[in-house]
């Protein structure tokens, strides 16, 4: 490990302090015995008992990860073409402004303007408006990474190719492709990690049957947070390390970013 | 360039075409219910807070009726009131909202008027709850809960200093100073100062409302924060001495720590209901009405009163879980004569903006 | 001659692998110095070593005997041009050059003054407010040059400055860090792989291998009298047969070829070293054999014959001159020109 | 006969990168017409309308919207966000600068490592995260309680429910966000320049001050963004950290939205903010090239 960061071991170690303390807490209160907060009475996994009982945030935590890859994969394929799209053949401010919008577009202006829009169309809400909806802000974040990785690369890959007779097509699919497939990985992270978080898109443009995790934690929050959702938090936290060592051994991460 | 300009020209005349759809007709109206519809071919979506009702109700009624019911959690009123009044199918058939939003629901002519030849449980309905204000004859609505506001506090860290009045909430003695807090929704947060002043809870006189505002943003550098969740969880762990609180919330309190306690402050109180309504657009009508129906069975709505610790102007659930509860609870027993005493609320019209943009300031200053 | 830097016994390692064993080396002032040697010889460190870029184990470092070790990195009257150029990409050309001169806080008309002449020097003026991703490769290599020796330090390191850059460029920039070395008085250190580039431009040379200096002489020397098998090898082209001294000749592969007078034992094991120019086409001579092909370089052409010693033998011939493939050739050469090691 | 050709071939060439953009553009942009366009013409077409007696909306034509947005009140409340949100970003970058610095001197396989150790909580609900400092920091919690223990405070620190518990929170939601794009900065400088710098005379601190810090400067203004953006507009932390005590601009979005059920006004705020950050990224690629340099592209 670098042991020449001397002082900068400080900042380091900070922040990672910073950022756990309270995955800590979460931890550590998903094993207490009673469901106040704040005192601890005796280890337990009786929460992670409850957990496996209480359907619906199972059901909740099922529908999140269903609307996160599937709104993933799509926001990554549009995402990507419109960065390439812009980035070797088009170059225009306005459309690239366009492209960011949704990223920074206040999400309840965004949730009320998508509701209106499936009610006019009298399209009925169930998790795929959801997906819909998800798609569009996580494509414009797949977008910005891609487009910044594009920016860097040398245009001339896609003319050469060009110029050997490749079709356009096979020019993306051969050259452009694997030359940013690390920021489309990188993008694709993003998203998932953004939809699976997210909550008021989500609530407005959702089912009445299909709620996603979010939506059920924010509606039970009322008493506070239960301890099963701690529980959930802490599962869900140890799997996703687990994938990520998995795929960190094989798959270079850092030059993604 | 020029393809997407076509592409946005486009967007916008479509747009004006879909906008002037959205605008349903006004006014309510009740179309015939057919009264032996088979119940088993039709399928229920209800919108509740959650934790609100027995975990097993859908299982239950479909078991008796064969009715497929789905139950969705919303947790506020406005959110569950965004979705209905976004135009279209909701796609919810019975939703549980207060019952000044149950009045701005019928005046945008969106809810049913129930045919109470479907509910004959409605019988159970305790006469005074009969004509609340928001919707005298309960011609669209029926209460499903109700109570008061007022101030849970713990009266072993208050000794000596119980509050009797709103004015010990908005300005407590310099040792309670950053452990009181206020219910953070508009109407409740106004309450406490439209009372002490002497106010009607739905004043639209601006006057009146600037002096509220500025009593409340004195009452501000008092409060440890505003709360309308977790605040009985406060005075458990005694972060709080003194909460604004719903009668009923504050018994989840006292159920955890004896010395919590709850008066309804001299200067009066509002009489608050939870309603249970069935949106127009429902496509399930007669099973809505069998539901709401259920939910006035002794047994069903006793639940909430032994499960939940709030009033149910339900006679005969009341009759049969009150006695159980009323020692440990004082508060269930406030009568319906009591609690109509109190001021109902009903939706402010026009005057919304005003107190929103008060609370605003409020929370803002 | 007084010596300006001297290098005594430096050694330095990375963990177990050894970078610089033992070194030490004496350079002149004004001198045009070239450290020479095969990549990972050690010439790169020494020079960041000197630089204050790597630090050392061991060993001192004397520059007109003040010692240098212990001055940090920025306050050694020392300059290095990076092999990447290393050119300040948020800077313009003349904000390159001026940033050194602006850490001396000079006054600014000095600064100014000083920029825009050595700009003059590598006639890069009309550039000064480009920013570097604007220059081609040459006007890079000068903006770096131009850079370092603006401050007259008095040691001027250069990590092959002119690899990036092609041959004809190459040759120019040759002749311009010869003629600005001699202008500006600076003492000139140059870290290169190229032999030709060493042998063209630098009045002296260390010939380095693993972390050792093998031998420092002139060019001319060095091509002349290499000191070891390593030395003959790397230096230009040569002819090198291993064999067994047996009276005044070498017995190579059953051929004996005659050899200088030498105090080396009979039977001792001998190197006999003969450039191909010295070697010419006779009548009948030392040796004969069939030639294998010819390669033209321009001004000669390098003939390579078989003569059944198990290598070819390198013959430099003028093109007119040169036999067909496949002809038998007899090869003699000057004694005197040949040179005899030890093995 | 040879113009002919010569018209051919360019109309193939035309027609190529006609069809390039198509396949590339399309997709993309029709799906951001439909889905976004739109509901941005619904919610600018509400800011002309009138808010109905009971919600809803009345299609009567009026511009009162726009002029109650220029409330010296929501003005305050704008302000306030502003400098809740600045303070959370500067305070990303101060702590977070060094972080992305140390990772960049590491050994490869540890860079790895910490990046993701960096990204991982963010797949833990953000609420649950946001909850949890409330159990840590409020008056009975767990710090108070642990320093009330050991002896060092006898009455418990009043830590949350302040706009400095609010500045913590959107800290802690995406402090992130700013390390990655300055990590992806820093990382790619040529180490050489800084060599140079010092080998010129600079000081290793002048070094860093004038060849790493401008040369990581996109990097930064590209997290500050990322970090700014998302803080203006939560709504949540503002709430649960907040105690209600403290309204930034996503409160009043949604209040108006949700409370006041009053959505032209309401649509109103949420058009000024988008155009608000709008200019914020005009601003940020201004900068961002003057500082590269003419880079291509």
């Amino acid at each position: 490990m670098g042991s020449k960061l001397g002082w900068l071991k400080l900042p380091l170690y900070g922040v990672l302090l910073f950022l756990y303390l309270p995955i800590a807490v979460l931890i550590f209160m998903s094993f207490n015995q009673s469901d106040a907060p704040f005192t601890w009475s005796g280890f337990s996994t009786r929460w992670y008992g409850e957990l496996l009982a209480s359907p619906e945030i199972l059901i909740g935590f099922k529908n999140t990860l269903l609307v996160a890859i599937v709104a993933t994969l799509l926001a990554v394929i549009l995402g990507t073409l419109l960065a390439v799209g812009l980035a070797r053949y088009q170059r225009s401010a306005a459309l690239e402004a366009i492209a960011l919008t949704p990223a920074i577009f206040p999400d309840l202006a965004l949730a009320i303007g998508l509701l209106t829009l499936f009610t006019n169309l009298n399209y009925a809400l169930g998790l795929d408006s959801v997906i819909i909806s998800h798609a569009l802000f996580c494509a414009a974040f797949v977008t910005a990474i891609v487009r910044g990785r594009l920016h860097q690369l040398d245009s001339s890959l896609e003319q050469a190719a060009a110029d050997l007779g490749d079709t356009t097509v096979g020019t993306f699919f051969r050259i452009t492709l694997p030359s940013i497939k690390p920021a489309v990985i990188a993008g694709a992270l993003l998203s998932f990690t953004l939809s699976l978080d997210e909550f008021v898109i989500a609530f407005f443009t959702n089912g009445p049957s299909t709620p996603t995790l979010p939506i059920v934690i924010y509606s039970m929050v009322r008493f506070g947070v239960s301890p099963e959702i701690n529980a959930l938090a802490t599962l869900v936290l140890l799997t996703s390390a687990l994938i990520i060592i998995i795929a960190q051994r094989n798959l270079k991460v850092k030059d993604q970013i | 360039m020029r393809m997407v300009r076509k592409a946005t020209v486009g967007s916008v005349a479509a747009l004006l075409l879909i906008g002037l759809s959205a605008c349903g007709g006004a006014g309510s109206g009740s179309s015939a219910l057919d009264p032996n519809a088979d119940l088993s071919q039709q399928k229920l979506t209800v919108s509740i807070w959650a934790a609100y009702y027995p975990e097993d109700i859908a299982a239950k009624f479909e078991e008796k009726f064969g009715t497929k019911v789905t139950i969705t959690n919303h947790a506020t009123n406005e959110e569950v009131m965004a979705k209905l009044t976004a135009g279209g199918d909701s796609g919810i058939d019975v939703a549980f909202v207060s019952g000044q939003f149950a009045q701005a629901l019928a005046a945008q002519g969106l809810l049913e008027n129930l045919d109470k030849s479907l509910i004959p449980n409605s019988s159970n309905l305790i006469k005074e709850a009969e004509q609340l204000s928001y919707d005298p004859g309960a011609k669209y609505s029926l209460p499903y809960a109700w109570g008061t506001t007022g101030i849970c506090y713990r009266s072993d860290l208050m000794k000596g200093d119980e509050p009797t009045s709103w004015n010990d909430l908005l300005t407590p003695k310099a040792k309670y100073k950053g452990k009181v807090t206020m219910l953070a929704t508009e109407r409740w947060l106004m309450l406490p100062a439209q009372k002490a002043l002497g106010y009607s809870a739905n004043t639209q006189d601006e006057a009146e409302m600037a002096k509220v505002k500025d009593l409340l943003i004195k009452a501000k550098a008092n409060l440890l924060a505003y709360d309308d969740t977790t605040f009985y969880e406060r005075l458990v762990s005694g972060e709080a001495v003194m909460v604004e609180s719903w009668d009923g919330w504050c018994n989840y309190g006292t159920a955890k720590n004896k010395n919590i306690k709850f008066v309804v402050p001299s200067e009066g109180s509002d009489l608050w209901a939870d309603t249970m309504v069935v949106l127009k657009t429902s496509k399930n009508k007669e099973a809505a009405h069998a539901f709401l129906n259920y939910i006035y069975d002794a047994d069903v709505h006793s639940w909430v009163v032994d499960n939940i610790l709030y009033k149910v102007p339900n006679t005969a659930a009341m009759a049969k879980s009150l006695p159980a509860l009323v020692g440990d609870f004082p508060n269930m027993g406030i009568s319906p004569n009591e609690l109509l005493q109190q001021e109902g609320l009903v939706d402010l019209g026009k005057a919304s903006s005003l107190y929103t943009r008060i609370a605003t300031e409020v929370t803002a200053k | 001659m007084s010596s300006f830097l001297s290098i005594q016994n430096l050694s330095k390692s990375y963990g177990h692998q050894v970078a610089i064993k033992n070194l030490s080396l004496e350079i002149a002032e004004n001198e045009f110095f070239a450290l020479l040697g095969p990549s990972g010889c050690g010439k790169t460190t020494l020079l960041r070593a000197l630089a204050g870029l790597e630090s050392v184990d061991s060993g001192q470092i004397k520059l007109a005997n003040q010692d240098l070790l212990p001055l940090p990195a920025n306050k050694r009257p020392v300059n290095l041009m990076f092999q990447s150029y290393a050119l300040f990409s948020h800077l313009s050309v003349y904000e390159n050059v001026a940033y050194g001169l602006r850490r001396e806080r000079l006054p600014k008309d000095e600064i100014a003054q000083r920029t825009d002449q050595v700009l003059k020097t590598v006639a890069l003026l009309a550039q000064k407010d480009r920013s570097p991703s604007q220059l081609s490769g040459g006007q890079k290599q000068r903006v770096a040059l131009a850079r370092a020796i603006v401050k007259r330090p008095k040691i001027l390191l250069l990590d092959e400055p002119l690899s990036a850059l092609d041959k004809k460029v190459r040759a120019e920039m040759q002749l311009e860090l010869k003629r600005l070395q001699a202008e500006a008085g600076i003492t000139f250190i140059l870290v290169t792989h190229d032999q030709e580039e060493a042998m063209s431009i630098a009045d002296r040379i260390a010939l380095m291998d693993q972390g050792e200096v093998i031998q420092v002489a002139t060019p001319v020397e060095l091509y002349r009298a290499p000191k070891s098998k390593f030395v003959a090898d790397f230096i230009g082209e040569n002819n090198i047969f291993a064999g067994r001294v047996s009276g005044n000749s070498l017995l190579v592969a059953d051929h004996l070829l005659p050899i200088p007078t030498t105090h080396l034992p009979k039977d001792a094991n001998a190197l006999l070293v003969v450039r191909p120019e010295q070697i010419s086409l006779v009548t009948n001579g030392l040796l004969s054999g069939k030639l294998i092909s010819s390669n033209f370089y321009g001004g000669s052409t390098l003939l390579f014959i078989d003569c059944g010693l198990g290598q070819l033998v390198k013959v430099a011939s003028s093109l007119d001159q040169a036999p067909k493939v496949g002809a038998i050739c007899n090869l003699s050469w000057n004694l005197n020109d040949a040179l005899l090691l030890a093995n | 006969m040879a113009q002919v050709l010569v018209r051919a071939e360019r109309d193939a060439v035309k027609r190529r990168a006609l069809l390039a953009r198509t396949i590339f553009l399309l997709p993309g942009l029709s799906y951001i017409t439909i889905f976004m366009l739109i509901p941005l013409g619904f919610i600018f077409f509400y800011t002309f309308l009138t808010r109905g007696t009971y919600g809803g909306v009345e299609y009567i034509f009026t511009l009162e919207n726009y002029t109650r947005a220029l409330d010296s009140l929501y003005i305050q409340i704008l302000i306030e966000s502003i400098l809740i949100a600045a303070s959370a970003t500067l305070l990303a970058l101060l702590i977070g600068f060094p972080a992305a610095y140390a990772i960049t001197k590491l050994s490869s396989n540890w860079q790895n490592i910490f990046l993701l150790l960096i990204v991982l909580p963010f797949w833990t609900n953000f609420l649950i995260r946001t909850y949890a400092w409330i159990v840590l920091l409020n008056t009975q919690g767990f710090l108070n309680k642990g320093l009330i223990n050991i002896g060092v405070i006898d009455q418990p620190l009043e830590l949350l429910y302040k706009p400095g518990a609010v500045i913590l929170g959107l800290l802690y939601a995406y402090l992130p966000l700013m390390i990655l794009p300055i990590y992806s900065a820093l990382v790619r400088i040529d180490p050489a320049m800084r060599e140079a710098a010092i080998n010129l005379g600079a000081s290793p601190a002048q070094a860093f001050r004038q060849v790493t810090l401008p040369l990581a400067l996109p990097g930064v203004l590209v997290g500050s963004i990322f970090v700014f953006v998302p803080s203006v507009g939560n709504f949540i932390v503002p709430e649960l950290l907040g105690g209600g005590k403290t309204v930034m601009v996503g409160n009043l979005i949604r209040d108006q939205f949700l409370k006041a059920r009053d959505w032209p006004f309401g649509s109103v705020l949420a058009i000024c903010m988008v155009v608000m950050l709008l200019l914020l990224f005009f601003i940020q690629a201004r900068v961002n090239k003057s500082v590269l340099g003419e880079k291509n592209g």
